[in-house]
């Protein structure tokens, strides 16, 4: 190394301090520098190469990074101080649910008792896991009004593609050959993902001037091909899909099984059940309803649950109570087999049960009624600059739009969701769903206080007064941030994915 | 007592007056009267957090395997490595915790340049260009392999060794149900793929495991050539902890690298949340499944990163998308470049020779007993398969009287016979031992399972 | 409420966002929300009143706060966003000793094995405590070279004060009565303090033209009124007392003793011993030599350790080993009595046993050297900008002055330290030690890297050239910070030290 | 492997070469050879992390009084409160803990803001205009209390009530050795300060306990009047838990406010770090001890805080300091405002009303026992002193072999006899309840100790 060496890093890559870049571990790497401390085993230290084939030794070394422990934990506290949260402030992203995750969930998931389990340790010695299981599934179905549940799906996704292919198992087991799914326009994209990989072909049906499925164009679409019907409800748009029953009906009439799309359960617990709307298999996002934090992106967990006719197909083995305060592992009769390596995000699943009990039946259904009222002041505050897309009495969220401000000033959704990140916001979901066009959803949930809405209605309110005055300043929003607008066409044309990868600009 | 809303009954009349409305009902009038809860949830009502304590501090003293209570000598894909303080303290920083998918790049630099950080990794671990940023787990990691094979190939037959892990295998199988994948599993023969007994023709994927999930080393020579000679993709399923010191995936010519990332900083967890570890060649980077994070610039020519790639992802493109996953692993991949962080180059070398050395030792002291046979004459690396003159289980219950966990019994990895093994699977035991595991520790083990034989 | 509520809380208030300021707990605060979750106890709840005379009674309702939990999370996480922290980057304060505060330590230190153990517990059942007491003492003693040691000092200055009152003790022991304790003045002003409330007078002794106490100058001040002398070695300019025997031997001569302020301790670790250079009393800041946080301004410990002929009047009742393996509380037999309400700050104790036993004393060495290694390689790094006070070889930190800035440019110490805030660093202490006019004091520490060092010096650098080409930025400096240069005179002018204090303006 | 140096040997050889010296002895190569230490430190060499954790892992297993292995009723000034994890999470935030004293306002509004909302607090707790920014414990805070008054008045007599915490007293006794103060302490009689037993003209101070360390609620009306009578300063020491419910100490008339603020979100902690709480009347400000901090703008008009009255501090006024205090327990003064403002208005009703209903339900079924007398006739608050048939040391240990931790020994409190209790000390027990004591564990508590007394 010369004398004068490369420079390191500092806060000045924190917003608190500027708004540097902060090198990647890779750039702050030095040859032969490290942290790790290990136990003293005692173990004799034979040479790999006595214990191994020479074959299948790297004679490469594999570079990993070579960073002090005091400049690991710069490093990641400073990215830390780069990254919005939920802890930081209001998420409103339309059907994220975006709720405060309390830390009395995260202490459960971080007991010993519960994380240091191995998940091959035999039921016996695993009593307090497989309880928690059991007793989870029972809530869910409570919630629910389904007959039994498998916790195995580790997000939404997963739990689609495992209900559709229970649905498949189901009719297969009719000697019942199916081809299609039908899917309303204002899905998801997972459904329609998970439409594909469950062997089945997409049917779209659209909705109707109300936002709600078209019932005489899911009608004409319906037949004796047809395997079920994924919906959400209420709907993405944030609208509760009031003929349901009718919905249900006509799919029952020819066969068909009804999904139930679980990412919007917050706004009805303790109101509806997807059971008695008349759904067959029930999807839930507990990093959603449950409030297990996101973790940036994840994890999750995406149980689901189903109607009796279908508890024999479910995957396992399963969590069972057998006997009296006794539990073991128990495959289904007619099981599809395993969705997940071992038995599911097991410390997402304890998390969603300690949420379960400290709100208890009586609470969750308060979380609903407060996370409705919530949606539906903030659509009523804003009426004024933010129409929404329909506008009644919504529920969990409200998807508005931007139209006007992009026909009067030529300010898209887009450029009020970065301004609103200057305001010390997290923007709305944008552009979802498809069908409501210049999307704004938001989904304050039921954490957030009245406090805190009227704050983003008076933001929203200066941004509306912005692209009234200066609209290119929203264009070149959002400036605050620890970076400004993110050139994606860039990253798209030239890929970067590692910090080996070619640069060649 | 307080749950977690903040509305006091003032602040929610005030609201419903707000709106022009009497009650938090009318807000649910229009969902039909015939559905509605007449009675509310069949649940009890709410209780306080330490009431709720008190009922899992039950849950947790049942769980008498916990490592903090019982010396873990359990694999099998989820592995008892150390953590230290710092990087649960950093790895629970509530920026990474309490944040959502990274798309609002502009207040997201934290994590997307930490997922960066980790792709890197995998890429380097892997030996392959293109990583994703995450998957569920290493099982739903294979499933994503093997429609990225369909889909370069067009074909639906999957070779698959019994060399991989049996949940991995099963799930594969579950899944196939509905792509219609045919999985072709090949048997073992002394612990090593017996390739000569499958025909290989038309396979979209040849699938092995390094090492394989007794613990073997198999040379993959055998299968890129198979792979190679019917144009299948090579997809290799790794130990990420392996490849410290081992070939990489892509040295032996991997497509596709699957491997399970929990040993890089996340608990045991009783199997989940996993990381799915997930790398390519270039030339699949188009049907790449999951998000991946890309190096950019800001307006002002800051260096930014941000998702990419996003056409191929479902909110895009839909039923023709890659691959329906949205919410992944983010936090176990974050927790997965701190740890890698902190263990460093040499770090890593560290633990697998450890490893190596641990297994090597208890493999020796084991053999030395009545009633235990290795399963496989063939080299090993951090775990093996051996034999005994009693059921797997009867004697992993026995030892854990002395509070150590035995292993993993393979009849109930497998439930039931396996192409693996050949005979009766379940006296068959899988034993593991890490960087954690003492020489006293190991010698406790061997004590222990004598008297368990013994009895 | 009015259904236009006030707005509450944001992110903007968090740099990440902008520089808005964050409302008070008190603003944020709502008639009847709550967030506290208490057990359920089955006791009787009988009426306070009945329990407690109405006469004891507080007719009023004292009010604390009401925010909800989310809000509470919300309002400190973003404070936190507001606090520069050793986490975040070098923080290089001359004679803090801000090193690297390893997260190990943290762990020792909240296992409910050691903080949650009651302070009155009989010693029978805190065996584990008192054991590592014991051995703190010991190994602490072993570093200084001294016989004895008091745990019970919660600070540096606590510790000052006890070690004068052992000097007080030890002379009254012999019939002596002393009147003057003798300081350099480029002492900590903590040492002068602690002298008066120890009931001496203080004479200060000059330092000569190499910084270091003045032989001659100190030796016309002794005489056989003087109790003692107080002395930091390396001194608070960072440079060794080179004639610290001479000094001792002319101190002792006249029956004074000699205390060691441990401030700077980190500097010699294996290098030489307060012991062996002759001082009787030694106190040390295990918060900056042990590497416990300072947690915003404490809590710190400040034990105490003296030569043979001071033990017997050391502060108790103290740990003690008793017999093979078995310890007690026993007091010693002409003892000061306690300093402390407990055991002293034992966490903090806790933690530096285990910083050192990971340390040992082959590590121990090593940090004194790369300490001192760091502050000679940025002192002759900074030559050219900021020249030293004393241009030679220093210990483990560097004084340097501003004075050049200040004759040329008008910039002074202060502005420059202001700047380097903008720069993402924390700056060094300014106009201490008081003898170095433009003093701008700094403490590398052994745990910052050569590329952090270099980071520093480059930012030093351009500093330099601002104040070159525009001095008056440097004036107004910091402005990326989440406030700018704060009004320090309005603050004393008109006092407002809670959110309930009159504001006149 | 590694401790947390982070030079490499090249590091250090290219910055002695930047040096121009040989090695890094020569950077102590002016220290005089005849005090250099010659064979290095008598220490034993570092050992890892988790090695060390297995040497502390033995010293926690012998704490066999830990509170979640033993249902505590031990007080006396250390409780065992409710402390949830939100609390200890957000008190654990890296830039709360590893930040310095706020030298430099304009990167540290985070714990500025924090401790002028745990003054705010202090403030209205003690009835007190003026509080500061944390002392090291309620024993310094007294004696810091007791320099206030000297300076005051000019006068060194310190009239004590006994009833304030023998440890305090002791502290007190020991920093007069320095400051001359004249500590005179009076007795108590049936649980309250005989006041009258005492002249106390040319007092400094009055000092009094809320409740006393024995449980008892005194009426302070007649110690004001003293205080007032003779011109002294009067001082109260109060439960700042108590607050929540009782008069507080600026209702009471006194002129300076010391406590221990360990209840408010600090564990029991072996006694340590613990929190100091002060505050005092207006007119006492310029002799305000340690830091306060202040609210004003910045030079864009913005609220922020900052340190002020710097001039009464050590570091500027040097000898003539109003105190030495330097380094203090800001950290603890930040985790009490996240604790009371997780507790709230009602929280700390709440907890102060149940600790008064535990301690009363527990007083009473002692009192049906033969062998348990109470200590004195007036009313207590959350703890109370009973006069066994047994020492009390015996009892609390054999009650130990029922995991309960009956109290503390009065007799091992004051370290033999005390003017605060008539007789014999020994036999008097020190029990406390919280809010977080059970009607079972009290029931429990009563059993034990039946049996501990007529073993
Ligand atoms: C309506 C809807 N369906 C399905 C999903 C997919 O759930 P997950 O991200 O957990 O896979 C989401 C989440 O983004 C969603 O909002
Ligand atoms: C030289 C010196 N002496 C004494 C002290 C006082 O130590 P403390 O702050 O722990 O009371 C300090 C710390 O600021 C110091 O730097």
């Amino acid at each position: 190394m010369n004398s004068v060496p490369q420079p390191g890093g500092r806060a000045a890559s924190a917003p608190l301090m500027g708004h540097e870049t902060e090198p990647t571990l890779f750039e702050m790497s030095v040859a032969n520098r490290s942290a790790y401390q290990l136990r003293t085993t005692g173990v004799p230290a034979s040479a790999l190469s006595e214990l191994v084939p020479a074959a299948h030794l790297n004679t490469e070394i594999v570079p990993v990074a070579e960073v002090s422990e005091r400049d690991l934990v710069a490093h990641f506290t400073r990215l830390s101080h780069r990254q919005f949260s939920v802890d930081l402030g209001m998420y409103p992203l339309g059907s994220c649910t975006m709720k405060y995750n309390p830390k009395f969930c995260d202490a459960i998931a971080s007991d010993p008792g519960l994380n240091a389990v191995h998940p091959g340790a035999p039921a016996s010695l695993s009593q307090g896991w497989l309880e928690i299981l059991v007793t989870l599934e029972e809530k869910l179905c409570a919630v629910t009004g389904m007959s039994a549940a498998t916790l195995q799906p580790a997000a939404g996704a997963a739990g689609e593609l495992t209900g559709l292919l229970l649905m498949r198992a189901y009719h297969e087991s009719n000697g019942d050959d199916r081809r299609r799914v039908l899917i309303p326009d204002s899905a998801h994209g997972t459904n329609p993902a998970s439409v594909t990989l469950g062997g089945y072909e997409v049917t779209t049906v659209p909705s109707n001037d109300r936002g709600l499925v078209d019932l005489e164009a899911l009608k004409g679409a319906l037949g004796s091909d047809v395997a079920g019907i994924m919906l959400t409800n209420p709907n993405t748009v944030g609208l509760f899909e009031e003929e349901i029953t009718g919905i249900a009906k006509a799919v029952h009439d020819v066969g068909g099984l009804l999904y139930y799309d679980g990412a919007n359960l917050n706004a009805i617990l303790g109101a509806v059940r997807p059971g008695d709307m008349g759904f067959d298999i029930v999807h839930m996002n507990l990093h959603k309803t449950f409030a297990t934090p996101h973790g940036g992106g994840g994890p999750g967990a995406g149980p689901v649950a189903v109607a009796a006719h279908l508890v024999d197909f479910l995957p396992g083995p399963k969590a069972t109570r057998v006997g009296d305060g006794y539990f073991n592992w128990v495959a289904p009769s007619r099981s599809i087999g395993r969705v997940h390596g071992w038995h599911g995000n097991a410390l997402v699943l304890a998390r969603a049960l300690a949420y379960i009990d400290v709100h208890g039946g009586d609470g969750l259904t308060r979380v609903a009624q407060h996370a409705v009222l919530n949606a539906n002041w903030l659509r009523h505050r804003l009426r004024a600059i933010l129409p929404a897309a329909y506008d009644r009495v919504c529920m969990h969220e409200c998807t508005l739009t931007a139209t006007p401000l992009k026909n009067k000033y030529g300010v898209r959704g887009l450029d009020v969701a970065k301004a609103l990140l200057e305001e010390g916001f997290h923007s709305p979901t944008v552009y979802f769903p498809l069908i409501v066009e210049e999307a704004l959803m938001f989904e304050p949930t039921e954490t957030e206080s009245v406090q805190t809405l009227e704050s983003l209605a008076q933001a929203l309110e200066r941004i509306a007064q912005r692209a009234k005055d200066d609209p290119d300043s929203l264009r070149r929003a959002p400036q605050s941030t620890p970076v400004s607008r993110v050139d994606e066409a860039r990253a798209a044309r030239q890929l970067i994915a590692t910090a080996d990868s070619a640069r060649s600009s | 007592m307080a749950d977690y809303l903040p509305h006091t009954d003032d602040d929610v009349q005030s609201m419903l007056a707000f709106l022009g409305i009497e009650s938090l009902d009318d807000l649910f009038a229009h969902i039909p009267q015939a559905i509605r809860l007449a009675n509310g949830l069949d649940l009890a009502d709410g209780m306080s957090e330490p009431d709720v304590a008190a009922i899992f501090a039950g849950y947790t003293s049942a769980n008498k395997a916990k490592a903090t209570a019982m010396t873990c000598f359990a694999g099998g894909g989820a592995y008892d490595h150390e953590v230290p303080a710092v990087v649960k303290m950093l790895s629970n920083r509530s920026e990474f915790v309490t944040a959502y998918t990274p798309y609002q790049p502009e207040v997201a630099q934290g994590v997307l340049q930490a997922i960066f950080e980790y792709q890197t990794l995998v890429a380097r671990l892997s030996g392959l260009a293109i990583p994703n940023a995450s998957l569920y787990d290493a099982a739903t990691a294979l499933v994503e392999a093997l429609n990225m094979a369909s889909g370069a190939t067009g074909r639906q037959k999957m070779v698959v060794s019994s060399g991989v892990h049996p949940h991995w295998r099963a799930v594969a199988r579950t899944f196939a149900r509905g792509t219609g994948h045919q999985i072709v599993e090949v048997p073992l023969r002394d612990g090593v793929t017996d390739w000569a007994s499958i025909d290989v023709t038309d396979a979209a994927a040849v699938v092995a495991a390094y090492p394989n999930y007794l613990g073997v080393l198999e040379d993959l020579s055998e299968a890129k050539g198979l792979a190679t000679a019917c144009d299948a993709l090579f997809v290799v399923g790794a130990d990420p902890v392996a490849a410290g010191v081992l070939k990489t995936a892509g040295q032996w010519g991997a497509d596709v690298f699957v491997g399970e990332g929990q040993a890089f900083g996340t608990p045991l967890s009783f199997g989940g949340p996993y990381l799915g570890l997930f790398a390519c060649t270039q030339a699949q980077v188009r049907r790449l499944p999951g998000r991946i994070v890309g190096e950019t610039v800001d307006s002002s020519d800051r260096r930014a990163f941000v998702t990419t790639l996003r056409a191929r992802e479902q909110d895009i493109r839909r039923e023709k998308a890659t691959s329906n996953v949205c919410t992944n692993q983010t936090l176990m991949a974050v927790t997965a470049a701190i740890q890698l962080g902190w263990l460093g180059t040499f770090g890593l070398r560290e633990v697998a020779t450890r490893c190596a050395q641990g297994a090597h030792y208890l493999f020796d002291e084991l053999l030395a007993l009545d009633g235990v046979e290795a399963l496989s004459t063939q080299p090993f690396f951090r775990e093996f398969a051996v034999r005994l003159a009693k059921p797997a289980d009867q004697v992993i219950a026995a030892m854990a009287e002395s509070n150590v966990l035995a292993g993993l019994s393979v009849g109930a990895l497998c439930a039931g016979a396996d192409p693996s093994v050949d005979g009766n699977v379940d006296d068959v035991l899988l034993v593991t031992v890490t960087e954690r595991r003492t020489k006293d520790e190991i010698d406790h083990y061997v004590n222990v399972l004598r008297e368990a034989l013994t009895r």
